[in-house]
């Protein structure tokens, strides 16, 4: 699946988007799959109240199943208008 | 009809509220907020930096747009929104909204921007002369959305 | 600064918005409203025709206008309003109004609109093929005024 | 003092102003003078809760004093916007 990166999620991982091959089975089962990558992601992950995740383009929880996803975006709270 | 527009080039607020307002069938209240980049309280500001997230922008404001239409009594809506390097005093982005009675006209466009302030995948930065700064969601703003949900 | 028109003059109110928004100092958010000759339900407007009490408005508007400067953060304000008489499609009358926070443009421009419909001099007739009528104040318009009356 | 109509109000007494001389303690009593005068009057301020009043171009009240007062407007409820 494709896991895109927006503002500091974005700089602190230093990629916009990556492709990664997981068998998790929910978003907070991919972010501890990446958390374990390397320091940069353990850094952008330490507090997950301070994110916000997309499924497949759509606002979604920590919760959601990754089954049948091909995108997840994780980024801060966004600060449109 | 709704509109939704996602661009990185200037816009020019007047003529996008001539051109909105030309194209109304009957409505007799039309209400426009544009959103204008101002200096932080401390001076300094060099200029603004908006990332978005290209593809969900534009369905969460569709949606988010669909859902005004749907609660209010609406002929028209109208979302603009920047991204990219802007310059203080360039608009960022504006909603109008249109209808027969004035109340559903502002009710639906405060609800555009409290929805699109928290909702829509837009990111700001601050660039001054010391250097960058992502811009912190607001708890107002978050707080401005809870209104909107008891009723339906 | 606020700024008020009473004029016999057609406006267009995308040009206002744009001088209005050149105004500004400061202001991130800015609010217009924009009230435009609208045909009744059951159709055949011809005209509307507005007669307003010189002297007597211009100071009802400067007024109200200094109400709102005084109950919200707003940077400026601006009221037109036409008189005479009115083709469909055109605008009657708009305001405008810009703060550093957007809730503050919001809730300033509405409650200019509702006091401006109640308590500002200004009469509305209708024409239509058949006659010409009054246009009757609405109980709405006097219940919107009441909900400022609580807050200071 | 000047005494001004508007709209319907106008229309039914066919001036928008005149000058009236009167010793009306109050506009209340001012309203009683000219509805006595003429048809065209009794019928115009036949409903007072029909009728607004400005005394010198601030909104007023019926009871409102007529004391030093140059100028007394009636209209119907306003319908600006």
């Amino acid at each position: 699946m494709d896991v895109l990166y927006f503002a500091w999620v974005r700089e602190r991982i230093g990629l916009p988007r990556e492709r990664v091959v997981t068998d998790a089975a929910t978003v907070a089962d991919l972010v501890e799959e990446l958390r374990a990558r390397e320091d940069r992601y353990a850094i952008a992950f330490s507090d997950l109240s301070a994110l916000r995740v997309a499924v497949d383009q759509d606002l979604a929880d920590f919760g959601t199943s990754l089954d049948g996803v091909r995108e997840v975006a994780f980024f801060p709270p966004m600060t449109g208008g | 009809m709704v509109q939704i527009r996602v661009q990185e080039e200037i816009f020019d607020p007047g003529e996008e509220v001539n051109a909105f307002s030309r194209s109304l069938q009957g409505a007799g209240a039309m209400v426009s907020f544009t959103g204008i980049v101002r200096d932080r309280p401390e001076g300094g500001l060099d200029a603004l930096e908006i990332e978005h997230y290209p593809g969900m922008t534009e369905s969460a404001l569709t949606e988010i747009a669909a859902e005004a239409m749907e609660r209010w009594a609406l002929t028209d809506a109208l979302i603009v929104h920047r991204f990219g390097r802007l310059q203080l005093g360039e608009p960022i982005m504006m909603v109008a909204t249109a209808a027969p009675h004035r109340g559903d006209a502002f009710a639906s466009a405060e609800f555009l921007m409290d929805y699109l302030k928290s909702r829509a995948p837009f990111w700001k930065k601050e660039f001054v002369a010391t250097g960058e700064a992502w811009v912190e969601a607001r708890a107002e703003d978050e707080e401005a959305l809870e209104r909107w949900q008891g009723e339906s």
